[in-house]
């Protein structure tokens, strides 16, 4: 599957500016002294002063540039203070909310350790756009099935290596972690389990960073951890032991199609990953396998117990249509009643 | 969407050609694609400098030095001609006396 | 947003007036209209560079050019004269024979 | 808040070293620190302009002023050496009459 690298290092987004708006027409501009970036210039800016990277680089866009406007000379720039590009170092791999997926469907989402690319799965970096991504800390060497940047794709190490040392790959790619490709696509059509049980401390830690390293309080007792979910969360966990003939995509769109395009279910979501097998359970449940099917369900809107009612249908579904679908036994669990709030 | 990705593939391409500004270790540096230039464009009034020197009136001088030499040359080819003729002259008013 | 347009269009054409730099498909293009500069400056011991060349060194050798070439003409004029005297001389002396 | 302050403040010391963009009185300057180059560089089939002169081959001309010189220069020490042979030649032709 392919997994598409979000934020951008532009001149013109907003959101890399540390007033969360590009500079002004004969604004001073700082770009921090000690950062190396590659920076997209895509129009034509008017500066009164620009510090510039010691290592960087702007690439011009056809018709973009840069002119030269003494400040104070604009009545919308009065601001006295510089402009200052905010630090580009602040994107790192391990983090789920900046990345997008490629097979992304209305009342489809994933476990945020699957948010992140797979071992299995094509990462793609903006070609329209400069990026900068930071590799670790301490995560070790990630894995993925194929990288596409600047217009090339690399498959094979040795080319992925020395597109990271040369010039253009060390604008784009930083930090003490590595970054390896491999022909690992996905063959199993019961699916493969993402890879990231090493790296999850690290892709928590990035995700729950703003919250200060912890977990919001879910809104329900007893809440349920997926695997591969960094925090606690309300709804209905259904784990499936497969055989041979289960195919992960066409089960996934029976959900979809069956059960979620309902008018019940709407306003619920859906994760439905092969994931390794929580020890407790496996011991409860007897079965030799290390893997299993997860299906998380979830309720994007007030808990109405939508997701309980969803894993009991589905429950059912695999009672009747069980042999056919390749799955030989189910099991579900919901989280508890709404807590607080006064609901 | 379709034309979206034919636009985004055409990019893709150009990448590489586009103009850019660098910074290398405190250095700066303008580069272009193999192909493309870097021009500089003064109305009649504005200059281009260089360390405070006008580029302008620099590849002004090398054009007049040009011409000079030639001149030069010219006057260092007429010259011995001229010369010799007179020599030449002078030798044979010798001979004949 | 009928201020933002008035804005933006007279920003657009102070914009004509200033000196930039600019892409022009993939060219990288500094232009300056009015009575504006585009400068390059280094400190003492920075150099400019044109595809290797160091503008300097090409600045100083102009100069040096410039100033051997008034030498050359000085030569050029002062030489002939020189010679004309002692040919003229050569002259009279065969007249007076 | 503190933090970033600090940070700015840390930031100006390195300030004389970072390359900079800069306008002064409505000019576009370009400068780096005091060890610093700026550089032009084009692709091997790309060149750099001044107003419709392909600075390259300016830069090839101060070359070839250079060695007109020396050539120049040659003639002219080695001219009126020849000549002033011959004019001692005549001269003493004279002398023995």
């Amino acid at each position: 599957a392919y997994k598409f690298w979000v934020p951008n290092t532009d001149f013109d987004a907003a959101a890399n500016w540390s007033q969360n708006r590009t500079p002004c027409a004969g604004a001073a501009v700082e770009f921090p002294a000690d950062k190396t970036v590659s920076v997209l210039v895509r129009e034509g800016h008017s500066v009164s002063d620009m510090l510039l990277p010691l290592d960087g680089e702007f690439v011009l866009a056809s018709g973009a540039g840069f002119s030269a406007l003494d400040t104070g000379l604009h009545l919308d720039c009065s601001t006295a203070a510089p402009a200052l590009f905010r630090d580009p170092d602040r994107f790192c791999w391990h983090d789920p909310r900046l990345w997008r997926s490629g097979d992304a469907a209305h009342g489809l989402f994933s476990v945020d350790a699957e948010r992140v690319p797979c071992s299995h799965d094509d990462v793609v970096f903006p070609s329209d756009a400069s990026f900068r991504v930071g590799l670790g800390p301490g995560a070790g060497t990630v894995r993925v099935r194929s990288v596409r940047a600047l217009g090339q794709t690399f498959t094979r190490d040795e080319d992925l290596a020395a597109f990271l040392a040369s010039r253009a790959g060390r604008l784009r790619f930083h930090g003490p972690g590595a970054l390896s490709v491999g022909p690992e696509a996905c063959a199993d059509q019961s699916g493969c389990v993402c890879g990231h049980a090493e790296a999850q401390p690290w892709i928590c830690a990035a995700l729950l960073q703003p919250l200060g390293g912890r977990c919001p309080q879910a809104a329900c007792r007893d809440p349920l951890r997926p695997e591969g979910q960094c925090c606690d969360l309300c709804g209905a966990i259904v784990s499936l032991t497969h055989g041979p003939a289960f195919d992960l995509q066409r089960y996934r769109a029976r959900l979809l199609h069956a059960f979620l395009a309902l008018p019940q279910y709407q306003g619920l979501q859906m994760a439905v990953s092969k994931v390794p097998r929580q020890p407790r359970l496996r011991e409860a449940s007897g079965a030799k396998a290390d893997t299993e099917i997860q299906v998380v369900l979830v309720e994007t809107g007030p808990e109405t117990g939508g997701a309980g009612r969803l894993a009991r249908a589905l429950l059912a579904d695999i009672a009747e249509h069980g042999e056919a679908l390749g799955v030989l036994s189910a099991t579900a669990r919901e989280s508890g009643a709404p807590v607080g709030g006064g609901s | 969407e379709a034309g979206g990705l034919a636009l985004q593939r055409q990019k893709r391409n150009t990448d590489l050609q586009q103009p850019r500004m660098t910074a290398e270790r405190g250095n700066l540096v303008f580069l272009t694609g193999s192909t493309k230039n870097i021009e500089f464009r003064t109305g009649s009034l504005g200059k281009i400098k260089l360390n405070d020197e006008d580029v302008g009136e620099c590849l002004h001088q090398i054009q007049k030095n040009k011409d000079d030499i030639t001149n030069l040359k010219r006057g260092a080819i007429g010259l011995p001609q001229n010369i010799s003729n007179q020599i030449h002259q002078l030798d044979s008013k010798l001979a004949d006396l």
